[in-house]
């Protein structure tokens, strides 16, 4: 039926990708940008669900699951959540029934309660799924064998106490820092600021947190917080610790406005290339990178893995099935290296980035 | 004379109502036309016919003897034709100039800019036509009721100095708001106007309309019925061509005048309201028809609005059944069994949208509930009976009003209050807008209302109508009472007893 | 053609109506002063320039949404436009992701962007005669989509130093972005008081039946209206590129709702006719000042929004000249 | 004209069935009863949503707060639960009718138009979840949810139970709709509030019950919302909004109010389930999604909107 002939249009296959790859010339869209119809029963469908592809972690996430397909040229769908918990669901829902449950999932939950209806629907689909990000901490990748893989995640606290400490030693140990939260009731905004915490009370009252505020991780009231606090801690401001690298470049302009842009540090997390410049630029003291290229196409290469039986999940450790990935800490001593390294990833080394399992924290 | 401006055979219906029917009407040069007849005669539909608000159904236009289409009040602005409307239509964000010249700016267009000071300057020569001292650059939401009269005057005069060739003004009811020395000063304008224009004036007052007009037509239920040159016309004469009856007695059902009870319904106690009228006292009996004759700003329609509950009284004691009340809004006055038929009656009368059926017991909702769910049976059935009773027709109960003739919208209207079990109707212009065989059943329906012992307050489309149905009849002028007459049947006071103190 | 002033309108005192007129302005020098007294920083030089940096976007913004409010009409395509213009410009320019380099040429080409865009809200809402209010809606979801498309979801830095002055820049001062907001004011109002569509904006929102009848254009100046807004909005996405020096599909996140409350906490009525542009720019003041105030006071992150909740209803109670409209909606 | 009417009626359903037929013609498993009662299902929070809204844009005015509101319910549902047990159902609740009732009294009494209203209770109502939750989104535990919350979650005679409620609260609100003074005045009141207002009806006491009722409604959505997705957080229900506004819209309810029903909005949240979805089931690109469900909802309402008794549109 015609939805064959679509399908086997390379044409269409190949303006989908350069699509999703993000390289699209302005001003062609609409079915152009259709991506080809699955063909049902004979292989498998990646997909990965994420938040919006209008964020850069998200869109390189998403490159990473397309260059996984294509090295074993598989169908390939991204499914974006606006943000809406129920719209994100009921996607991942169609999209089982649309591939007759021959889905692998690679999903970064748009708050951790989705992580437990997911799994339970692609369970009954019999698909394969990996978490990333956020997920109920009772709810367990070997309490669902097979179809629940693994949850991959990295962990906010000690990265972000790393990075809290790159900061404060950008500015000698001692003085003031102000942040900027994400929203104030999502895991990784509460984690981060979490791990500050931390690096402040170590620093023994050396460093003062003068004030948190929460700028919902958009550049934009980062922008607007950053100025207002340059007028009420006039020179108190030895450092700003953003709780993303979006609100850190955000901050980091607010600073440059005042000419302040290199001499007070900032530091951010996600290693956006925006970020990974400013490191460059020593304007940022440091970032940390997540590597989405990675978790993008591995949260679906270890799931297909399991599908194909290359690995049998249900023996593999509980350290292969909820794990944090590696981040790198990208200051300017290392940006070089980041920048040059990550290239070509090797999906068949399943664990090579594994760095331990997940931590619960009460 | 040739006609500078002339409809010939014009017919206009709307839905339920026919407006013209075949009207042939003309304008000399420098010729002051007026246009009399009662309220739904026709009249306003004539000039909007000449302005171009309506397209006639059949018959045309002719300017200077040519066949004209007249597209738009803008159009017709451009072939010579201005109207000053009864509704004002002034923009209170906008100043006074701009009102004026709005949509006719390109004249003081510089490099596609508006030139402020030029376009005051070409207003301040208008106001000046009108003797209206306010400066250009006003804003109009300052300006009083009749000031802004004249701005629209103005407005309407900025044609003649802008258009080459014959100049036609329509003034619809232009007197009604004005005082008597900016009523005079009118007159002076419009002779001076005859030189380069022509007028079609339309008044109630029949008076005025012979002082100033050369030629009047009388028009009634959309025909012109007469035709004269104001020389021969008399007040009286004119009058029996408006009405078209000799025997009002008949025409007003004053057979069935009541004589009223002793039971007093409604007693006021020197009502005041700031600015609109004071120490206002009377008692309104049951069975009773109490008429209030006085101009527009004679305060009567704010003391009806009061006495509804729809704004609220400064001063003064009202009693209802011998209990003194005070309104936060409608509902307490509608709780007090006082129902108000306002002139407005697509805004204020009815929901449009809504079934006959639905309007009729908007006001008594209550009494088609059990148990918190409609009684659908039982209000279709009280609807019908209504519908019988004042016969209202209408294809069905569940028909949407705004599809009504304007007198059945307006029979609705009083089932409404009918059914709602009010004992007193305010009756705000009941007959205004609607065609004469409507009015004799409205006529009729009042004085039902009063055989049922309601108690009724009249503010009268026409002097006659109060006349004609009140039993007592109180004349306001400047927001208090100027004098009273009883009108026992057979024994009415004159039309010009009354507007000796209406102005 | 309903009477176009109740007579309520007319009683009213002039000297009430003044003081609504200024009322906005009471409520801006009152938060001032409040704040200053919590925090003497706030009457600072630094904080100043600091209040302008932030309210330029904002004030650009609603020199648009305000004419439509006017209009009595409403506008929910801000962020999708201003994210499109925004793109395109960062693109346009010398970046990381495109060859173009066409420095300044690419202000005017993201406004005629902006404005072809809002050509095409007045155009649908005109012509499918769909209101304003789902017509904008639809359009600003695609004006996201497109920006996001554009970008394939990536970021755009812009290395363009001659765009970046419009933001890092100052004369006299004063941040460059902040005259460029002033100069939207100057042609904002410009357009208000001496364009024959600024005067009819006024009329069409108070009475479309009188405009009708007056011979103005309805159809062509509504559309003209939706575009002109349009324009403003392409501009907005200049300086949102200037001022963080990289474009992206989110870039105005949270700007519509902003917009609007600025306008309206101006003393501009929704329901149209009644307001200027200048109001609007105190609404925006109104609104700046208290974001930056409550930072400076260190009101908690967490009851900011209910703050400045309240605010807005104090705000338009005392502005809004409510006594105009007899029913409320 | 009456005939014309009749039709308008069925145009929202009409829209529907072709989009449904279309997306079914290119990839017949989306006919697969499964799927369609799954979408059926994943509909019916937005429709909650939607539901109580559809009142207050009925009287001409609009509720910006109900995604604050519904997160707020959330919120006190998850902390409440452990304590009350069911009880926590009625509390979640009433936090709805509780915010709604504000923004009808301060747009009501202090005669700010409903869109400033609600958005500036909807800032309240954001920092009392907040507060609530102490910027903590809430897990439900399991047992919890199975004991109290079943009713939402599971199943019964094979059709998930979501599907049951909003079938239920279809069938209830358009009662109040159709059947009750309440819905009687909500009608008139938006064609032509003064003409109530003159016939002696207290018009601000039915506007804020309409506004509690949509706030009500928000809670309800929002109680759903936090049993399937077993937690409450501030942020759970955030960009509901719009969507939930554009259902109304889009089911032919006129933004300007006094014209539109209950109904059309539940078709409405169908014709938006189903666009959005079929999008998947056509393979339309996540990047070219928001573009299509642009046009296609100015499209929808172009086609829906019933403007025999609209005049002048804004």
């Amino acid at each position: 039926m015609s939805s064959k002939g679509f399908l086997s249009s390379p044409t269409n296959r190949r303006s989908f990708l350069k699509h999703s790859v993000g390289v699209a010339a302005a001003g062609t869209f609409g079915f152009k940008l259709a991506s080809p119809a699955i063909a049902k029963e004979t292989t498998w469908t990646l997909a990965n669900s994420l938040r919006s592809l209008a964020n850069p972690y998200h869109a390189t996430f998403s490159k990473g699951g397309a260059d996984f397909a294509k090295t074993i040229d598989a169908q390939y769908v991204t499914l974006v959540t606006e943000g809406n918990s129920e719209k994100g669901i009921s996607d991942i829902k169609a999209l089982l029934q649309r591939t007759g449950g021959k889905l692998i999932l690679n999903v970064d939950p748009n708050d951790s309660p989705d992580a437990r209806v997911i799994v339970n629907e692609v369970q009954k689909a019999g698909g394969y799924v990996v978490t990333q990000w956020n997920k109920p901490d009772d709810l367990h990748p070997w309490d669902h064998n097979p179809s629940y893989v693994a949850h991959m995640s990295f962990d906010g606290v000690p990265a972000a106490k790393a990075l809290a400490l790159q900061l404060f030693k950008a500015f000698g140990g001692e003085g003031g820092v102000v942040a900027i939260g994400g929203i104030l009731s999502n895991v990784p905004a509460i984690e981060r600021k979490a791990g500050l915490d931390q690096a402040i009370a170590e620093s023994g009252g050396k460093v003062k947190l003068l004030d948190f505020q929460a700028a919902d991780w958009n550049g934009q009231k980062a922008f607007d917080v950053t100025q207002a606090w340059l007028t009420r801690f006039q020179g108190q401001i030895n450092g700003i610790f953003a709780a993303n690298d979006d609100m850190g470049l955000g901050a980091l302009e607010a600073l440059r406005q005042a000419g302040l842009a290199g001499k007070v540090p900032v530091v951010g997390l996600d290693g956006i290339a925006g970020a990974v410049k400013a490191v460059e630029a020593g304007e940022f003291a440091a970032t940390v990178a997540w590597d989405p290229l990675w978790t993008g196409g591995m949260g679906l290469a270890i799931p297909y893995a399991a599908a194909t039986g290359k690995i049998d999940i249900a023996k593999e450790p509980k350290e292969h099935r909820e794990f944090y990935g590696t981040s790198i800490m990208v200051t300017k001593d290392t940006v070089a290296a980041f920048k040059s390294g990550g290239a070509a990833l090797d999906f068949n080394n399943l664990w090579s980035k594994v760095t331990g399992p997940i931590q619960y924290r009460g | 004379m040739e006609p500078v401006l002339e409809i010939r055979g014009v017919s206009k219906a709307f839905p339920g109502v026919k407006a013209l029917d075949n009207v042939s009407f003309s304008v000399g040069k420098g010729e002051v036309v007026g246009l009399i007849g009662e309220n739904g005669a026709g009249k306003s539909t004539v000039l909007k016919v000449l302005n171009g608000i309506y397209k006639p159904d059949s018959g045309g236009v002719f300017i200077d003897g040519m066949s004209a289409n007249i597209t738009s009040p803008r159009d017709a602005f451009d072939k010579g034709i201005a109207m000053v409307f009864q509704e004002q239509l002034m923009l209170p964000s906008l100043t006074v100039a701009e009102n004026i010249f709005l949509g006719r700016e390109e004249e003081f267009l510089k490099y596609g800019l508006i030139s402020k000071s030029r376009m005051n300057v070409a207003a301040a020569i208008e106001l000046s036509k009108v003797r209206l001292n306010v400066a250009p650059s006003t804003r109009c939401s300052e300006l009083s009721f009749a000031d802004r009269q004249m701005v629209e005057i103005a407005k309407a005069l900025s044609l003649d100095s802008r258009i080459k060739g014959d100049v036609t003004i329509l003034l619809d009811e232009p007197t009604s708001v004005l005082e008597r020395k900016e009523i005079d000063l009118l007159f002076e304008i419009i002779k001076d106007l005859k030189q380069r224009a022509s007028i079609v004036f339309i008044s109630h007052r029949l008076e005025e309309v012979l002082a100033i007009s050369d030629r009047v037509y009388v028009m009634r239920d959309g025909k012109v019925v007469f035709e004269t040159t104001a020389a021969d016309a008399t007040v009286k004469g004119l009058h029996q061509h408006m009405v078209g009856r000799q025997l009002h007695n008949e025409y007003y059902r004053e057979a069935r005048q009541r004589h009223p009870t002793a039971v007093p319904v409604i007693e006021a106690q020197d009502l005041a309201k700031k600015g609109r009228f004071s120490n206002v006292t009377f008692t309104l009996h049951e069975g009773e028809i109490i008429g209030i004759a006085g101009v527009i700003g004679s305060g009567r329609e704010d003391l009806a609005k009061c006495l509804a509950g729809h704004t609220a009284i400064d001063a003064g004691v009202l009693k209802i059944g011998g209990k003194p009340v005070s309104f936060r809004a409608a509902y307490d006055a509608t709780a007090a069994g006082i129902g108000l038929v306002p002139s407005e009656r697509k805004i204020e009368g009815l929901v449009a949208s809504f079934s006959v059926a639905e309007n009729m017991t908007l006001a008594a909702i209550p009494k088609f509930v059990s148990g918190c769910v409609l009684r659908f049976a039982l209000e279709n059935k009280t609807a019908r009976d209504w519908v019988d009773r004042l016969k209202i027709k209408t294809p069905s109960t569940g028909t949407m009003v705004g599809s009504l003739s304007g007198g059945n919208q307006q029979k609705v209207v009083l089932a409404k209050w009918r059914v709602a079990g009010v004992r007193v109707v305010i009756l705000d212009h009941p007959t205004r807008g609607i065609d004469v065989g409507a009015k004799e059943d409205v006529y009729e329906l009042i004085r039902d209302m009063t055989a049922e012992g309601l108690a009724v307050i009249l503010l009268g489309d026409t002097l006659e109508e109060v006349i004609g149905l009140s039993s007592r009849i109180l004349v306001m002028r400047d927001g208090e009472i100027a004098a009273t007459f009883n009108a026992a049947p057979g024994n009415k006071p004159t039309q010009v007893e009354l507007v000796g103190h209406m102005v | 053609m309903g009477a176009v002033l109740s007579r309520a309108a007319v009683a009213k005192m002039p000297l009430l109506a003044r003081w609504r007129n200024w009322a906005p302005v009471a409520v801006l020098f009152a938060l001032c002063a409040l704040i200053s007294i919590l925090s003497p920083n706030f009457l600072s030089l630094a904080n100043f320039v600091g209040i302008l940096n932030s309210a330029a976007i904002p004030t650009v913004l609603c020199m648009g949404a305000t004419f439509v409010i006017l209009m009595g009409s409403i506008d929910l395509s801000i962020e999708g436009i201003v994210a499109v213009s925004a793109v395109l410009v960062s693109l346009l320019v010398d970046n990381d992701v495109s060859t173009y380099s066409i420095g300044l040429l690419a202000v005017p080409i993201a406004i005629l962007v902006g404005g072809a865009m809002g050509f095409l809200n007045g155009f649908l809402h005109v012509k499918l005669k769909t209101p304003s209010f789902m017509t904008t809606l639809g359009v600003g979801f695609a004006g996201i989509g497109i920006a996001t498309t554009i970008l394939g979801g990536f970021t755009a830095r812009i290395s363009d130093q001659s765009i970046r002055y419009l933001s890092l820049g100052r004369l006299l001062g004063l941040p460059v972005a902040a005259w460029i907001a002033l100069g939207a004011v100057l042609l904002a109002l410009l357009m208000q008081e001496r364009m024959r569509f600024g005067r009819w904006v006024y009329a069409i929102g108070t009475d479309e039946m009188t405009a009708r009848h007056a011979g103005i254009p309805i159809e062509r100046t509504r559309i003209l209206i939706f575009s002109i807004a349009g324009m403003f909005y392409g501009l907005a996405g200049v300086l949102s590129v200037a001022q963080f020096g990289q474009g992206h599909a989110l870039i105005s996140q949270g700007r519509l709702f902003s917009t609007v409350t600025a306008v309206v906490v101006g003393g501009t009525s929704l329901s149209g006719g009644v307001g200027s542009v200048l109001n609007s720019v105190i609404g925006v003041f109104i609104v700046t000042v208290l974001a930056n105030g409550m930072i400076l006071t260190g009101v908690p992150p967490y009851v900011q929004q209910g703050v400045q909740g309240l605010l807005i209803i104090v705000a338009v109670t005392l502005a809004l000249d409510r006594s105009r409209l007899d029913v409320v909606k | 004209m009456g005939m014309r009417d009749r039709l308008q009626a069925y145009v929202p359903a009409i829209v529907l069935v072709a989009l449904v037929a279309a997306i079914g013609l290119y990839d017949n498993t989306f006919f697969s009863s499964g799927n369609l009662l799954t979408i059926f299902a994943d509909t019916m929070t937005l429709f909650l949503m939607a539901s109580g809204v559809t009142f207050v844009i009925m009287i001409g005015g609009i509720d910006l707060s109900i995604q604050s509101v519904a997160s707020l319910a959330s919120c006190i549902l998850a902390i409440s639960l452990p304590r009350f047990g069911f009880g926590a159902v009625p509390l979640a609740i009433l936090g709805g009718t509780v915010s709604g009732l504000l923004g009808g009294l301060v747009s009501t009494r202090l005669r700010i138009p409903s869109f400033i209203a609600t958005l500036a209770v909807s800032g309240l109502v954001l920092s009392a979840a907040y507060w609530l939750s102490a910027e903590r989104s809430i897990n439900v535990s399991s047992e919890d949810s199975d004991r109290v919350l079943g009713w939402v979650v599971g199943e019964t005679a094979g059709v998930p139970n979501e599907i049951w409620l909003g079938l239920a609260v279809l069938a209830i609100l358009s009662g109040l709709f159709g059947l009750t003074p309440f819905g009687r005045l909500v009608r008139a009141i938006g064609s032509q509030e003064r003409a109530v207002m003159a016939s002696g009806i207290d018009v601000n006491r039915t506007k804020v019950a309409a506004y509690a009722l949509s706030g009500t409604m928000a809670g309800v959505a929002g109680v759903v919302m936090g049993a399937r997705l077993g937690s409450g957080s501030p942020t759970l229900a955030n960009e509901f909004l719009l969507p939930a506004i554009a259902c109304i819209v889009v089911g032919g309810t006129a933004i300007t109010g006094g014209v539109g029903s209950i109904w059309r909005t539940f078709v409405g949240a169908l014709i938006v389930q189903v666009v959005r979805i079929g999008m998947t089931f056509v393979g339309v690109s996540a990047f070219a999604q928001q573009i299509v469900f642009g046009f296609i909802l100015v499209a929808a309402v172009a086609a829906t909107m019933d403007r025999g008794k609209i005049f002048v549109i804004k």
